[in-house]
C-alpha cells in the first residue's frame, strides 16, 4: 500500500505547467565577511529533479539550507512553492510543511522509536490523527524496505536505515519538495546503495528534488538537471550528459576528473 | 579551513572578486541590533536588565566610597568608631579593614613577623603561577615544589636561620586558606586518581573498598567530617599520641576532596573508547605504563572543568574549618569582628573576604578555561 | 545476535579454568593484591577500634543511645511537627531531620528551576541577558556558601520590626519576624475541600492524558488549562460553598511582641532557602546549559525543518534529550545541596547539625551525635542517588 | 631548680617549655585576639599567670582556641593543658567527663536584654517574645527550664556565632537577648548608644566559671587554682602591679609576706619558685586589676565578683 | 632509508623452513554462552598472508583479537612465535612484542603527536634510546609516505592518513607478525586505496600478516590463503583465485554474491 499512498500524492503535487517549485533570484549570503553565496539564481520547477555538485566549501550546503531557512540569505528573493521567505513567521511555518529534507548525518531523534520519529510533525504541525499518522508512516516505512523496524530506536539501525528512516520521516510530512544535503556521505557503499536505490524510486514518481550529491551514477540515472557551483557561484548547468561528458569550464573540468579518480 | 577548501577547490583558476557584506550585516550597530534588540522581547528584556544595572551600580559606588569612611581615630588602644555607626547603612566603614587587615590575613601570627606569611602568600602565588605554565610540566616542578613547600615550612615554623619558632596554633588567616586547600588538593589528586582506577578494577575486594570509600564520604557533609577529625580523632589514637589539629583538619578534607575528585576522574576514565586500551595492550605497553601514558593524560584532560568546579569548591569549603578552630581567611575575618568596638561592621569584612576568594577562585576558573582550549587543541584540526 | 539462536550454536557453554599457583597467571596476582590491601585496610580499622575503645575506658566517656529518651530542654524555634523542650532528645532530633528534609526538599525543586532559567538565559541571544547570567554564574561560585548565607541573613534583617511592618497585601506582613501569611481556621470543611482540590489536580492530569489521546484521534489540539482551572479551583470552591463557607479568618496581628496566628515563613528558613537555591541554581545552570548545548545542532535543525516550534522543539526534542546529559550531575548537586543545608547553625535555622549538636553539648554523648548526623545524611544521600540512578537508567537512550 | 612537686601534666608542661592554654575562639573581655593578633582578655590572663609562675614568662604560652563543641575532647585528649574558656562548673563536668574546676574566676548568671524602647521591666514580661539565643551550652537548657516553670512562652532564634546573634537582636529579629551577664553587658556597652538597651534585673541561672584542668595531677590543679587565690588575696591585701616589688621588699603584714614569698615556703610547696605571685601581680596585676584592665572596657560591673569583704562572693581560702 | 631499515627487518623474519609463525589448534571461545570461535584449526607459516573474511559477527575479530590476547581463548592452543599462550602474563608480553596489531578503528592517541605515538612502544617497551626511536619512527613515516606528518597530532590527520600512521606504529615495534582487522572500513574510498596500497607494499616485502578484509582486490592481489569464516568456523580455505572463482560452499557463495553486489 505504501507505494499507492505516495503516488498518489506525488501525483498531485506535480501540475502541468505550475509555477515553478523554488525560486532563487540573485541571492546573496555571506557569513561574516566570508561571501559564500553570489548571486544565485536558480529556478526548479515542480516535478524537476536537481543535482548540485561542486568541490568542498562552495556553498551547496548553504544553498540548499537557505531554502528552507535553515540559514537566511541577505540579499535577493528566495520564492518557494510561490511564498517568498521573509522574517515572517507564518511564511516560514507554511513553507516548512512543503519543504522536507534529509541530512547527511540523518539526524534522526534517538529519543523515539522509529515510529514516532515519522509520525511526531504529522500529528504536532499537521494535527493529524495519530492512527492515520501511523498508518501513513508504516506506508513510507513499507516503501522504504524497513518495515519491520518501526518499534526499534535509530540507535539500533545500521546507517543505511537510518538514512532511509530519515528520508521516510520527512515523506511523512507529504512535502512537495524534498531538500537531499548529501545522503549518502556518511555511509559505507552497500548502504550508499540502499540509500541511492531509494531516491531514485523517488524520483521515479515525480517528486520534486534537490539533491546536493556526489554519486555521479545518481546523477546520471534521474537528474534532469546538474548544477556545478563552486566559490559561491553556480558556475555551469544543465543536462547531466552534457555536463559530465562535455563540461565548458575548466573548473568544472577539474573537478570531474577529481572525482571520477577517487572512485 | 574553511577559507583553505575554498581557495584550493580547484586550483589554478583566478578567484572571483568578492563583495563585502552590506553593512547592516556588520559593525556595531549590527552586533546590536543581533544581540540586545534582537526582538521586541528582547529589547524589553535589554532596557530592564539596564536600568537595574545602573541603579545598583550607582547606589553601590555611593555606599561603598563615596559615602565611606576609611579611617577612625585610636585612643588608647580602642578604636573609636562613633562616626562609623553614625553612617551606618549610607557609608561602609572601611576603617574596620584598615584596623584589622593584617589580623584578617594573617591571623594571629606575630605582628612583627608578619613578613613571613605574608612572603608565604606571594610563594604560593608564585607556585601556583609557575605550575600553571606549561613551560614547567615536567619533573622540574617535582623539584619545585619540593623546594617551595619547604621554604613555606620554614617561613612558618621558623625555629632555624634566626627565624624564631612560631607554632601552629598562631598561623591563621590567608596561609591557612592557603595551606588546607593546595595541601588538600595535593594530597587528594593522587589519592582520587587511585580510587578511580581502583573503582573500574576488575578485582572485586579492591571496587568494594572505593565503592564504599566514595559513597560514604561523598554522602556526609564535609562539616560533620570536619567534627569528627576534630572531636573524634583523638580517640581513635593510642593514648598519648597526638596529631596537630591543622593536620587533622587536612585529612579530612582530603579524604573529602578524594572522595569528589575520584568521581570526577572515573567520569574521565569512562569517556574513554575502548579502543585506547586496547591500542595500548596490543603494543605491549604494562599497566601503569599504558595508565600514565595512555589512559590518565587523555581522561584527565577531558574532565578539566568538572575538575576545576571541584578544586574552586574545595578551595572555599576551607572555610569550614572555622567549626574546630582554626582561624582561616573567613573565621579570623569574623574573629576581628568580636571586640566590642567593631561589632556590626561584618559587611564590611565579609566583603573584602569574599573578594579576596573571589580573585583566586576567578583566576583558577578563567585559567582552566585557556587550559582546555589550549590541551584539547589536538581535538581539532 | 542471529547466531545464539542458531541451534548448532547450542553449545555447552565454555570450561572453567583450572587456577595454577603462579605469580605469572593474573587471577592469582589479583588474589595476592586484594588479600594484602583488605588485609592492610582491615588492620588499621581495627587498631583505630581497638584505641577507641580502650579511650573510652580511660576517659570513662559512656556510649550508648539511652540519652535519646531524656527529656532535651532544648528550644527549638520552627518544627514540622508539635515540639515542646521537655520532649525527648529524639523528638528534637526528629524536628531536625524534617526541617532539614524541608529546606532539601524545597530548595532542591526551587534550584532546580531558577538553574534552568539561568542556564538557559546563559544561552540566550540577549547579550546582556547571557552575560549577565553568566557574571551570576562566575560570582556565585566563587564565594563561599557561608558568606552568602550571612548576605542573605543580614539583608533580611534589614527589614523593618514588625511595628512598622511592611503590608504590601492586606493581611501579608513582612517584617524582620519573617513574613506573616493570613490563614484560615482549619475545620472540617476545608478538609474536605483541600481533598476535592487534590482529586481535582489527579483528574486534570487524567483529562490532559485523555486531550492528548482525542488529539491523537482527530488530530486537534485541545486546550487543558480552562478544564484544570474549573477542576483545581471551582469545583473545591464549589464544595467548600456547599459546607457553607466557613471563613474565618486567622489573619496575623500584632500583639505584644509580635505577630499572632497566621502562618509564618522565618527569615532564618527563608535566608537559608535563598542562599542554598541561588548557590546551588549556579551550578545547575552550567550543567543545564552544558547539557543543552550537548544536544546535537542537527537535531535542532533537523525538528525545525519538520515544521515544529521553537518551544515544541525544545519540549520534544531537545530537553528529553539533553536530560541525560544533565541528570548525573544534577544528582550530584542535589547531595551538595542537602548537605550544605548544614550550614544552617550558622544562621538559626534548627537542622539535625543544629540540634545534634546542641544535643551532644548538653549530653557530652559526641560519638552518638556525630553518628546520628551523619546516618541521617548517608540516608539522605544515598536516597537521592538511588532515585537518581533509577531515573538516570529509565531515561538511558537504547543503543545498539 | 629541682622541682619538689610533680605529676604527669606539670612535667609534661616543664618538659615542653610551655603551657597549652584551651580559649575561647573569640570572646570579648575574656578571650580575643587583637589587631595585632594577640591574644587577650580575663581568661587568657589566667594562662599568662601560669606560664609567669612556671617560668617567669608570660610569653609561654600556646594559644589553642576552641569551640564549645571541642573544648572538652581537645582537653581530655591532651591536645591542650588546661582549659581557660567560661566555662560553667556543673557536676557532671566534674565528674562524668572527667575534669577538675580550680576555682570559680567569674560569676555569672544567665540574664536577658531587651530595648528600652519596649518597655519591659522584668523578664516575666516577655511572654509571647522573640529570644535569641546561642546553642550549645547551658543557656538554652537554662532558658527552656525558667521559660517552663514561669509558664512563659517565647519563640527562640538559635544562633551560633556571637556576631550574627548579636546582629540578630540588634536589627529586631529578636525582642529580647538572653546570655551571661557579663556578656550582654559587654554586648550592651558594644552599641552605638549602649542606653537604648537594658539589662532586666532578673538572673535565671548560675554560671560560675573557671579555669579546668583534667582530673588526676592533682599538682597542676593545685597551681592552677592558688594562682587564682593568690590574685584575690593580692587584691584583698592591697597588692598591686605598682607595689609589689616593694611589698615583696618591705611589707611587714605576715599575709604579704607569705604572698610574697618572702616568709613560708608556699611555692615550693606548689613546686614553683617562692615569689611567684610577686611575678604574677608584676606582670599582670592582681584579680580587681585584671577584672577592671579585661571586662572593665566591654562595661562589666564587679557585682558579685567583688571581693567577699566588699559584698562580694569572690573568696580566697587562707593563702598559708 | 625507511626502505632498507624494513626490508633488512622483514627479511630476518622470514626464514625458510622456519617454524609456523601461528598455530591455531582446537580453538574455542564463548562469550558467555554464545559459542563465538568453534574448534578453529589454523597454521600461519611464517611469511605467509592470510586474508579473513566472512560475514559480519562470524567471529573473524574474534580469533585474530586472540591471537594477541585481547581476547582469552577457554580451549585448545594458539601458539604465536614459538610462545603458547596461557595464563601467564609473562609469555603475554613476549608476544605482544612480536605482534602488531591495525584496528578498524586506527585507535591512534589522540593527544600524542604522529611521532610519539610512534615512538612510545619501542621506548617503554623495547627499551630503545629515544633518538633511536625517533629515528626508526621517521623511517616507517617516509616508508608510509607520511614523513612530513610526523610532528602533527592525529586528529589533523585524514582518515587514510591516520591508518597509515597506526601501521607505522605498529612496525615500530618490529614485530614478527601483523594482524590487520578491518582497517579500511572506517576509510571513505579514496582513502582504502592509500591504505590497500600501503599493505600491499608491506606483504610484498615478506612480513608474515593475518588480514580480516572485505576488499576482495587485495586479497587478490596479495593472499597466499584466503579464509573464509561463518558462525564461528572457519568453513573454507584455500587460493584466493580457488575460494573466489570456485566456491564450495553454499554459504561461501552466497556471501561472495552479496558483497561483489555491494561495491
Ligand atoms: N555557520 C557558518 N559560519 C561561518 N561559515 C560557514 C558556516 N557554515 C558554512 N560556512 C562556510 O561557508 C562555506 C560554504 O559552506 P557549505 O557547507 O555550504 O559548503 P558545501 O559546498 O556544502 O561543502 P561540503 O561539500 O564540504 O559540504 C564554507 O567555506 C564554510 O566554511
Ligand atoms: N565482548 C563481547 N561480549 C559478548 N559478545 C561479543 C563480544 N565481542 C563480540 N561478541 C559477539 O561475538 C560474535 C563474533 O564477533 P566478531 O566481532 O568476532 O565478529 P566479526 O566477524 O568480526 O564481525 P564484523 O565483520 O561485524 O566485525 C558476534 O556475535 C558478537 O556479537
Ligand atoms: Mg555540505
Ligand atoms: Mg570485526
Amino acid at each position: 500500500m505504501g507505494e499507492s499512498v505516495l503516488t498518489a500524492h506525488v501525483a498531485s503535487a506535480v501540475k502541468a505547467d505550475a509555477p515553478p517549485a523554488i525560486v532563487l533570484d540573485g541571492v546573496n549570503k555571506w557569513f561574516g565577511a566570508l561571501h559564500v553565496l553570489r548571486d544565485i539564481n536558480l529556478q526548479v520547477a515542480a516535478g524537476e529533479r536537481v543535482v548540485v555538485c561542486g568541490p568542498s566549501g562552495s556553498g551547496k550546503s548553504t544553498m540548499i539550507r537557505c531554502i528552507n531557512r535553515l540559514e537566511q540569505h541577505q540579499e535577493g528573493r528566495i520564492v518557494v512553492d510561490g511564498i517568498e521567505l521573509t522574517d515572517d513567521l507564518r511564511s516560514l511555518d507554511a513553507i516548512r510543511r512543503e519543504v522536507g529534507m534529509v541530512f547527511q548525518s540523518f539526524n534522526l531523534f534517538p529519543h523515539l522509536t522509529v515510529l514516532d520519529n515519522c509520525t511526531l510533525a504529522p500529528i504536532w504541525v499537521r494535527r493529524m490523527p495519530k492512527k492515520e499518522a501511523e498508518e501513513r508512516a508504516r506506508g513510507f516505512l513499507n516503501l522504504m524496505r524497513i518495515p519491520e523496524q518501526a518499534e526499534k530506536y535509530p540507535g539500533q539501525l545500521s546507517g543505511g536505515q537510518q538514512q532511509r528512516v530519515a528520508i521516510a520521516r520527512a515523506l511523512c510530512m507529504q512535502p512537495k519538495i524534498m531538500l537531499f544535503d548529501e545522503p549518502t556521505s556518511a555511509l559505507d557503499p552497500e548502504m550508499i546503495k540502499e540509500v541511492l536505490d531509494t531516491m531514485v524510486m523517488l524520483a521515479e514518481m515525480g517528486m520534486t528534488m534537490v539533491c546536493v550529491t556526489h554519486e555521479m551514477g545518481f546523477a546520471r540515472q534521474v537528474a534532469d538537471r546538474v548544477v556545478f557551483m563552486d566559490r559561491g557561484e553556480i558556475v555551469e548547468s544543465g543536462e547531466p550528459e552534457a555536463i559530465f561528458n562535455n563540461p565548458q569550464t575548466d573548473r568544472l573540468k577539474l573537478f570531474l576528473s577529481q572525482i571520477l579518480r577517487g572512485h | 579551513m574553511s577559507e583553505i577548501t575554498l581557495n584550493t577547490a580547484v586550483s589554478g583558476v583566478p578567484e572571483a572578486p568578492s563583495r563585502t557584506a552590506p553593512v547592516r550585516t556588520t559593525g556595531a550597530v549590527a552586533w546590536a541590533r543581533q544581540n540586545l534588540f534582537g526582538s521586541w522581547w528582547s529589547t524589553a528584556v535589554t532596557l530592564a536588565l539596564a536600568y537595574l544595572i545602573v541603579r545598583w551600580t550607582i547606589g553601590f559606588v555611593e555606599w561603598a566610597f563615596l559615602n565611606a569612611i576609611w579611617e577612625v581615630p585610636v585612643v588608647n588602644g580602642q578604636a573609636q568608631t562613633q562616626a562609623c555607626r553614625e553612617i551606618k547603612g549610607i557609608g561602609a566603614c572601611w576603617a574596620v579593614i584598615t584596623e584589622k587587615h593584617r589580623f584578617i590575613l594573617f591571623g594571629t601570627y606575630p605582628f612583627e613577623e608578619h613578613w613571613r606569611p605574608a612572603l608565604v602568600c606571594l610563594l604560593f602565588v608564585g607556585l601556583y603561577v609557575v605550575s600553571a605554565m606549561r613551560r614547567f610540566w615536567n619533573w622540574t616542578l617535582v623539584p619545585i615544589w619540593a623546594v617551595t613547600l619547604t621554604l613555606i615550612g620554614v617561613l612558618m615554623w621558623g625555629g632555624v636561620f634566626g627565624l624564631s619558632y612560631v607554632p601552629q596554633e598562631r598561623w591563621g588567616g590567608l596561609p591557612i586558606t592557603l595551606i588546607l586547600s593546595t595541601f588538600g588538593l595535593a594530597f587528594a589528586f593522587p589519592l582520587a586518581i587511585l580510587v578511580a582506577l581502583g573503582r573500574r578494577s576488575k578485582l572485586p575486594a579492591i571496587k568494594m573498598l572505593c565503592v564504599l570509600y566514595v559513597e560514604l564520604i561523598r554522602g556526609v557533609p564535609l562539616i560533620s567530617l570536619l567534627f569528627m577529625a576534630s572531636v573524634m580523632f583523638p580517640l581513635f589514637l593510642p593514648e598519648g599520641m597526638n596529631i596537630d589539629k591543622l593536620l587533622r583538619a587536612q585529612v579530612a578534607i582530603t579524604l573529602f576532596a578524594g572522595a569528589y575528585l575520584a568521581e570526577v576522574v572515573r567520569g574521565g576514565l569512562q569517556a574513554l573508547s575502548r579502543g585506547q586500551y586496547e591500542a595500548a595492550d596490543a603494543l605491549g605497553l604494562s599497566y601503569w605504563q599504558k595508565t600514565g601514558l595512555i589512559i590518565l593524560p587523555q581522561a584527565l584532560r577531558m574532565v578539566i572543568p568538572p575538575l576545576v568546579n571541584t578544586f574552586i569548591g574545595f578551595f572555599k569549603d576551607t572555610s569550614l574549618v572555622l567549626i574546630i578552630g582554626i582561624f582561616d581567611l573567613l573565621t579570623a575575618g569574623k574573629t576581628a569582628i568580636v571586640e566590642p568596638a567593631w561589632q556590626g561592621f561584618g559587611i564590611e569584612v565579609y566583603i573584602t573576604v569574599g573578594v579576596i576568594y573571589l580573585v583566586f577562585c576567578f583566576a583558577m576558573s578563567r585559567y582552566s578555561q585557556d587550559l582546555e582550549r589550549d590541551l584539547n587543541r589536538h581535538r581539532r584540526r | 545476535m542471529s547466531a545464539s539462536t542458531d541451534p548448532r550454536f547450542a553449545s555447552p557453554g565454555p570450561p572453567k579454568r583450572p587456577l595454577r599457583l603462579s605469580w605469572g597467571d593474573e587471577r592469582v596476582r589479583g588474589i595476592v593484591w586484594q588479600v594484602l590491601v583488605v588485609g592492610i585496610v582491615v588492620s588499621v580499622v581495627y587498631w583505630l577500634w581497638s584505641n577507641t575503645v580502650h579511650n573510652l575506658e580511660v576517659r570513662r566517656i559512656a556510649t550508648g543511645f539511652g540519652f535519646l529518651s531524656r527529656e532535651a530542654g532544648l528550644p527549638i524555634g520552627e518544627s514540622l511537627i508539635p515540639y515542646d523542650p521537655s520532649n525527648t532528645y529524639l523528638r528534637a532530633l526528629t524536628v531536625g531531620v524534617l526541617n532539614t528534609l524541608k529546606v532539601a526538599v524545597i530548595g532542591v525543586i526551587l534550584a532546580t528551576l531558577l538553574g534552568t532559567v539561568v542556564g538557559i538565559a546563559r544561552l540566550s541571544n540577549n547579550w546582556l541577558l547571557s552575560k549577565l547570567a553568566a557574571v551570576y554564574v562566575e560570582v556565585i561560585r566563587d564565594l563561599p556558601l557561608l558568606l552568602q548565607l550571612l548576605f542573605w541573613y543580614t539583608i533580611l534583617q534589614g527589614l523593618p520590626g514588625p511595628r512598622q511592618a511592611l503590608n504590601p497585601i492586606d493581611g501579608v506582613f513582612l517584617s524582620n519576624r519573617g513574613m506573616k501569611l493570613p490563614f484560615i481556621e482549619w475545620t472540617s470543611a476545608h478538609w474536605w475541600t483541600l481533598l476535592v482540590m487534590v482529586v481535582g489536580i489527579v483528574l486534570t492530569w487524567l483529562y490532559a492524558r485523555v486531550a492528548r489521546a482525542k488529539q491523537y484521534a482527530d488530530g486537534q489540539p485541545r486546550k487543558v488549562w480552562p478544564a484544570g482551572l474549573a477542576l483545581i479551583l471551582g469545583f473545591p470552591l464549589a464544595v467548600w460553598a456547599a459546607f457553607g463557607a466557613p471563613f474565618t479568618p486567622d489573619i496575623p496581628e500584632l500583639r505584644g511582641f509580635n505577630f499572632r496566628g497566621g502562618l509564618t515563613v522565618s527569615p532564618e528558613f527563608f535566608a537559608l532557602l535563598i542562599g542554598l537555591v541561588t548557590y546551588t541554581a549556579g551550578f545547575i545552570a552550567e550543567i543545564v546549559r552544558a547539557g543543552i548545548q550537548a544536544v546535537n545542532q542537527g537535531q535542532w535543525e533537523a525538528a525545525e525543518a519538520l515544521g515544529l516550534r521553537r518551544t515544541e522543539v525544545l519540549r520534544k526534542i531537545v530537553l528529553p534529550q539533553a536530560l541525560r546529559v544533565i541528570v548525573p550531575p544534577m544528582t550530584s548537586q542535589y547531595l551538595n545541596l542537602t548537605k550544605n543545608s548544614s550550614l544552617a547553625v550558622a544562621i538559626g535555622y534548627q537542622d539535625i547539625v543544629s540540634i545534634a549538636n546542641t544535643t551532644l553539648n548538653q549530653t557530652g554523648q559526641a560519638i552518638e551525635g556525630i553518628a546520628i548526623i551523619m546516618l541521617v545524611y548517608l540516608t539522605i544521600s544515598l536516597s537521592i542517588s538511588l532515585f537518581m540512578n533509577w531515573y538516570n537508567a529509565k531515561i538511558a537512550l537504547v543503543e545498539r | 631548680q629541682q622541682p619538689a612537686v610533680s605529676g604527669p601534666t606539670l612535667d609534661t608542661i616543664r618538659q615542653r617549655g610551655t603551657l597549652i592554654c584551651g580559649v575561647n575562639t573569640g570572646l570579648a573581655g575574656f578571650a580575643q585576639p587583637d589587631s595585632q593578633g594577640v591574644w587577650r582578655g580575663f581568661d587568657v590572663d589566667y594562662c599568662r599567670a601560669v606560664a609567669i609562675a612556671l617560668w617567669n614568662d608570660p610569653s609561654k604560652v600556646r594559644y589553642v582556641p576552641t569551640t564549645a563543641q571541642n573544648r572538652f575532647t581537645a582537653l581530655q585528649s591532651g591536645e591542650v593543658d588546661m582549659l581557660a574558656r567560661n566555662t560553667t562548673w556543673t557536676l557532671s563536668r566534674d565528674t562524668s567527663l572527667g575534669f577538675d574546676f580550680t576555682g570559680i574566676n567569674f560569676y555569672d548568671g544567665q540574664g536577658f536584654m531587651v530595648k528600652t524602647s519596649t518597655g519591659v521591666k522584668t523578664a516575666r514580661e516577655l511572654d509571647g517574645a522573640t529570644i535569641c539565643v546561642q546553642p550549645g551550652t547551658t543557656t538554652e537548657q537554662n532558658l527552656t527550664d525558667w521559660a517552663r516553670s514561669n509558664r512563659i512562652n517565647f519563640t527562640p532564634v538559635v544562633i551560633e556565632r556571637l556576631e550574627e546573634v548579636v546582629q540578630a537582636y540588634v536589627a529586631g529579629r529578636c525582642d529580647a537577648y538572653t546570655t551571661d551577664v557579663s556578656g550582654l553587658a559587654a554586648t550592651r556597652s558594644a552599641q552605638p548608644r549602649p542606653a537604648e538597651h537594658t539589662i532586666l534585673p532578673d538572673v535565671i541561672s548560675k554560671e560560675p566559671l573557671g579555669p579546668l584542668v583534667r582530673h588526676g595531677d592533682q599538682a597542676f590543679a593545685d597551681l592552677v587554682r592558688w594562682i587564682h587565690n593568690g590574685l584575690l588575696t593580692a587584691e584583698e591585701l592591697g597588692i598591686n602591679a605598682g607595689n609589689v616589688r616593694q611589698a615583696a621588699q618591705g611589707d611587714t603584714r605576715p599575709d604579704a609576706q607569705r604572698l610574697t614569698g618572702r616568709t613560708g615556703d608556699l611555692g615550693r610547696m606548689l613546686g614553683v619558685d617562692n615569689a611567684f605571685m610577686v611575678n604574677i601581680v608584676a606582670t599582670l596585676g592582681n584579680y580587681g586589676e585584671l577584672f577592671e584592665r579585661n571586662l572593665g572596657p566591654i562595661g562589666l560591673q564587679r557585682g558579685p565578683n567583688a571581693l567577699w569583704n566588699r559584698g562580694g562572693l569572690q573568696y580566697s581560702p587562707p593563702f598559708r
